[in-house]
């Protein structure tokens, strides 16, 4: 039944839906940008208390052990407000990372931590800002008492106001594109670290990270579990990347939905025009569309199906274009307060169109998806 | 071991023992088993294999054993279903009345029009066809005009129906007719049964752009009609026709998914008439490209069947996804059948000559027959127009 | 030689001698020169490169010399627009009166609004900006509210307008305003000149996505505007409007032609961005594609363009292609907007820091800024009905 | 004045929508497939009184030199009503073959009878089914009194109908893929040259040739001017495609407007539905465009303008893309009578499917265009 929610998982679509709406609606998005802050930390510790954070962490180490789909489903609805948390990068990707790697005492106490809420993390993986994954420059080698770590990362979200940054990295010995080496676990505090900070058009905190002559304990390098485990951290930050996307366009659809409703031209609703009409439910079949694909993703990247990776680009590359259409024609349909930044259709477009490029565009996950399906 | 169980292993035994090999695997035009007065086989073992199942009432297996069906409930009828996918068996009669007619019979006709008619169809003894559309009336079913004139006992009709399928070669159709002009123009239709025996009827084959004709244009010159043939009341066919437009609306998507989809893999024609890396990848990017979001597009309209399946069984279906397959499923269809042609190229246009393989002839054959896709059944502008209006809840224009 | 000939020689040599070096070569927003109450400029070289072509009066060349006019002819006004293309000189003034305010004021002013207000467009004395929009009316322009009570000698001016560009930057507006109540609701509109230092007349920025904010707000609260400020007839307001429609389209179309397309060549980007081959191929073969069929639709465009000019020279004009160009411009534009940040990936999504170059940040505005280009001065959707009206024939559907 | 047509070829232009409209109107094409014949000999020489078949032909050789923009009118026109007739592949294609070949007493005579309509010719150049101009390897070596050819050509239009084929052809030792090798004048009747014909859904005359071991004698073999001329001789070709792919979607466009006045449903005429208008009205811009162009390729080749390659490519790709929304949207709008054999609609969309075909897809014509360019 990986299509359809489970009772559990539809009584938490109710309560994120709630929660999001009433304590982190678009109005508190736009508080955060006045105020230039990340986010509001009152607001993270309800999540955390609603048990958010530990979704996908291990029983044992605290965490409810919920599933991918749980926290899919709190991106989509989180993205129907523009919830800014560290929700999808500390407690979903930054936790499958750890959830990929070797048990060890600093794994398991970080996960810990994360699960209570006590800290939250960051993952730096990419390091260009086209989307190439297997490209990692990133070197850590043996030092004294530790290793010594050089390199870059690109666009990392949440890096400076992150308790911990999980970077991959290489041996300085292993072949140019092996990125399934180890992730360091890197203080962002720390001397040594050079932050520089991206301002993208859906203005989150994003930074480029560069890293020289820094030297970390032996115990904050963690191992991978195997050669697989970055492609599966990077298709769960795909998929929920997906998960946002549709949130963001099935919210902008409904808006517009209820706005050429509302709206009178020429003496009719101009939701009555029948080419406003047939465009409107085409995008309800792409939206139809993509919802089943985007649970279908989530489901198989949690039970490690074996066509995880495809479903997964076919849920990035329908997102990314069922977001285009939807966003640009939500604005297209408000007419000139669409391009007014007092309405809010205008920042669904903007971070969709951010999480188009991010995680990779459509042409990479088609291209993707034909080479994991032959041809 | 449940009793559905039970019925799953004997069903499952039966079907081994009796359905022949010939009639197993993917089916083809040729080896579609049709019902009629004169009726004919494809094979020795086509006979054999209808001759079982309608012995057994599963040409029609939910319809009541008294009428010659199987008699099977919901859940046995689903099982017999899924062995005979299983083995691949073909089905062992294919007609309109199965599918349509019969289930109209079951839940508007007398019981006189029950006992004479359901049983021939699950037999096979009569084939069946369909008489809507009227030439000039499209989309606008209801505005239909073929007019059956009240003469006591029985109608005498006037007019003409089109696109009526395998009109040419059947024995019986069903119709809609014009009773009355008075009121809304859904009003004053009557559903009836027509014997194409009957003095007066004749059906003509409409030649299309594809080469085939399947279609049939049916005319009606003083035919009289006993009005105990009327299905449900008079004047008020309009019922029973919503109630079967339902079902061709869902035959239409499934064809469009099944039997016209399954043929020639994307894929495959690319690797073969535009060449591939030693990796297996297609070499003309722009077309790999194409290709992957035509199969991601399947994909995601198979996937959503197979969702809508999922919340009717968990009774959470949103009951406004189906209207969305045809619509979705017939617009790909037309898309991939460009797309096959764009790749081979000359060798996708050939029309006759044996300089063309089959794989080449039918691509040619499915780009213009399947042309009909996004028309028949409800054309693609009716279906977004239904989507929009059930589905979202826009406001009716002035139009629609 | 003819005249037009030693007029072109003149014009030459006087722009080689008098437009600046600097004032010379692609124009950036930053090298505009705008009039006003209390002008400024970007340079010394601009003042003197206004000042000059002021006192020629070829800031309005095709004025009438009385009201501080060029006083060309048709065909002079083109050789003087070729000659400054050729030298690639800056426009000397940029401002909404002088390509809308003042054609319509020529053709429809009094004697005494003529006298007053021309020579100071003109002569760049007078920054106007222009209301006609309001918030909810949007396409339907004749739909507005903003109302002008006749108090005998003056109008009392309660309301407000949106979209207005450069409203804020502005010392005088003309606006749409009703007068009466009665008959269709294009009747009962007046064309009236405010002074925004009147009292009760308050501008507002209105705050884009793209950050931008060119655009104002303008709040008319008890507003006292002497009725010899009224352009054309009282009520008739919308026949200048209409006249004045036109000027805006076409300049729409013209501002997504020239100075918006004319940044960031697309093939350069991809080869930046994305590599390119030694033969200086696009490395990515659907970003090439992409490229080649914006560029083609463009050439198609521009052509189109190119075709019409050469129509109306022949006397042959189709004069439904000019209705074509601003639907097509725009999305064209748009599509390439997309493209370009497709492309550039994040560095293309770059809002603040200096983490992005100049075009990279040109791009994201324009992303966003261009968003405009398909809603404003006609959406594509009134675009597209009026093609279908105009060009088409097609008959009135009951909404449009 | 390259974009508008001057008083001469107006004039030709309305001569010609007459004539094909009253002579060569689709019941004219409809019973030359009844009857399986390929022309109407008489209606060609009603042609050829006109001068059509002389149009391109220079003034010195009984031509009247009018120039490839002529051309283009008569193909645009014939197209609109599906004119089967020897003008594109005899006067159009051959005659541009022979004029960018040096002179010589059999190309002269030849270019003369070709004029004079006393002969037909059919001109063979591509080997492969998929659209590949520059693999030519029909060979002619040597051979006692002239030459001896072998080899093959894939879907030659008129071959078998014609007086002699063109065929082009390179020596043995020429490079593999250098096709500007020269032009072999063959006659279809003679012996050693084999037919396969071809039956596509336009139902026109096509044939696959072999040929082997066949003698020409010294002087059917003729030079050609230069380098380019192959080139110059298939963007002719092209162009001329573009040009009837151009009439097709006309045509089958305005036949449709008609329609949707005429046709009601539900009480209204379709042609006052919103949908169908804003459809019908990008259609229209579509066309404009493709006007634009065709006339500026047909002046580009005519001219010999340096951008005449480009200007062909974007011809041709345009018109493949908007025959292929505005013929299929023809269909579609017509409803049921659409896919009818008794309406003509069907027949449009089955002549612009072979031509969209023919001579390059829009992939092959953007490709080259974005090489043109520089890309």
């Amino acid at each position: 039944m990986s299509l359809v929610l489970t009772e559990e998982q539809s009584i938490l679509q109710q309560s994120a839906a709630e929660f999001y709406s009433s304590v982190m609606p678009v109005t508190a998005f736009r508080q955060l940008r006045e105020s230039e802050a990340v986010f509001d930390a009152e607001t993270w510790s309800q999540m955390v208390e609603l048990g958010w954070s530990s979704i996908m962490v291990p029983e044992e180490l605290g965490g409810l052990e919920f599933g991918l789909m749980g926290m899919g489903i709190l991106a989509i609805e989180g993205a129907r407000t523009l919830a800014k948390s560290p929700l999808t990068t500390s407690a979903a990707v930054s936790v499958a990372a750890l959830n990929f790697c070797k048990p060890s005492e600093q794994r398991d106490a970080l996960l810990s931590a994360l699960a209570a809420g006590e800290k939250m993390a960051a993952f730096a993986h990419l390091e260009t800002t086209q989307f190439k994954p297997a490209i990692i420059r990133t070197q850590s080698a043996s030092a004294a008492d530790g290793y010594n770590v050089n390199g870059s990362k690109s666009c990392v979200e949440n890096a400076q106001s992150s308790d911990v940054i999980l970077m991959t990295a290489r041996s300085p010995n292993a072949g140019f594109s092996e990125s399934d080496g180890f992730i360091l676990l890197i203080d962002p505090k720390a001397d040594g670290i050079e932050f520089n900070s991206v301002g993208l058009i859906d203005e989150r905190e994003y930074a480029d990270i560069s890293i020289s002559d820094f030297n970390i304990a032996k115990d904050e390098k963690l191992e991978w579990n195997d050669d697989a485990a970055v492609a599966q951290v990077l298709d769960t930050a795909t998929v929920i990347a997906a998960c946002e996307l549709y949130g963001c366009s099935l919210e902008a659809f409904e808006r517009t939905l209820e706005y050429v409703k509302d709206r009178e031209q020429f003496g009719n609703k101009i939701g009555s025009f029948q080419a406003l009409q047939h465009r409107l439910a085409h995008q309800y079949t792409q939206l139809e569309l993509l919802k089943t694909v985007v649970y279908d993703a989530l489901s198989a990247v949690e039970k490690n199906r074996k066509d995880a990776a495809l479903a997964v680009s076919h849920a990035k590359a329908l997102a990314n274009d069922t977001a285009r259409l939807v966003t640009t024609e939500a604005i297209q349909m408000h007419g000139g307060i669409g391009i007014t930044d007092e309405l809010d259709i205008g920042l669904f477009y903007k971070r969709a169109r951010v999480l188009r490029t991010m995680w990779g565009d459509s042409v990479y996950h088609r291209s993707r998806f034909a080479s994991l399906s032959g041809y | 071991m449940s009793d559905l169980d039970a019925f799953r292993l004997e069903t499952r035994a039966w079907l081994e023992e009796n359905c022949p090999e010939s009639q197993r695997g993917p089916v083809t035009p040729d080896m579609v088993i049709w019902p009629g007065k004169n009726q004919t086989f494809p094979s020795d073992d086509a006979r054999l294999w209808f001759e079982r199942m309608r012995d057994k009432g599963w040409t029609c297996p939910d319809y009541p054993s008294e009428y010659a069906g199987g008699g099977l409930s919901r859940a046995e009828e689903a099982v017999l279903r899924e062995e005979m996918q299983r083995l691949n068996c073909c089905p062992p009669l294919t007609d309109q009345g199965i599918g349509m007619l019969g289930p109209a019979l079951l839940e508007f006709g007398t019981e006189q029009l029950k006992a004479e008619h359901i049983p021939k169809i699950a037999r096979g003894e009569l084939r069946w066809c369909q008489g809507y559309s009227e030439p000039g009336a499209g989309s606008d079913l209801a505005s239909l005009q073929c007019k059956a004139e009240d003469k006591g006992d029985h109608f005498l009709i006037n007019g003409t129906k089109i696109w009526t399928s395998y009109g040419v070669e059947s024995d019986w159709i069903f119709c809609l007719v014009r009773t009355s002009n008075e009121g809304p123009k859904q009003e004053g239709i009557t559903f009836i049964l027509v014997d194409m025996e009957t003095p007066g009827v004749k059906a003509k084959a409409i030649d299309l752009i594809s080469g085939a004709s399947e279609f049939a244009q049916v005319f009606f010159d003083d035919v009289k009609v006993p009005k105990t043939n009327v299905v449900g009341e008079i004047h008020k066919g309009w019922t029973v026709a919503k109630s079967l437009l339902k079902h061709e609306r869902k035959m239409m998507s499934e064809l469009s998914k099944g039997v016209l989809g399954g043929t020639a893999a994307l894929p495959d024609v690319a690797k073969e008439y535009l060449g591939s890396t030693d990796d297996g990848e297609i070499t003309e990017p722009l077309y790999r490209d194409a290709i992957a979001q035509y199969e991601m597009n399947m994909r995601a309209i198979g996937l959503t069947g197979y969702r809508t399946h999922q919340e009717a069984l968990a009774r959470k279906m949103d009951t406004n996804v189906p209207l969305i397959m045809k619509y979705l499923g017939t617009s790909e269809l037309q898309i991939k059948d460009e797309l096959l042609v764009d790749m081979m190229g000359l060798r996708g246009l050939g029309w006759k000559d044996e300089q063309f393989n089959e794989s080449e002839q039918r691509a040619t054959r499915e780009l213009l027959f399947n042309k009909a896709l996004t028309i028949a059944g409800g054309t693609n502008e009716i279906q977004l127009n239904i989507i929009a209006k059930r589905a979202l809840g826009l406001p009716k224009g002035p139009h629609s």
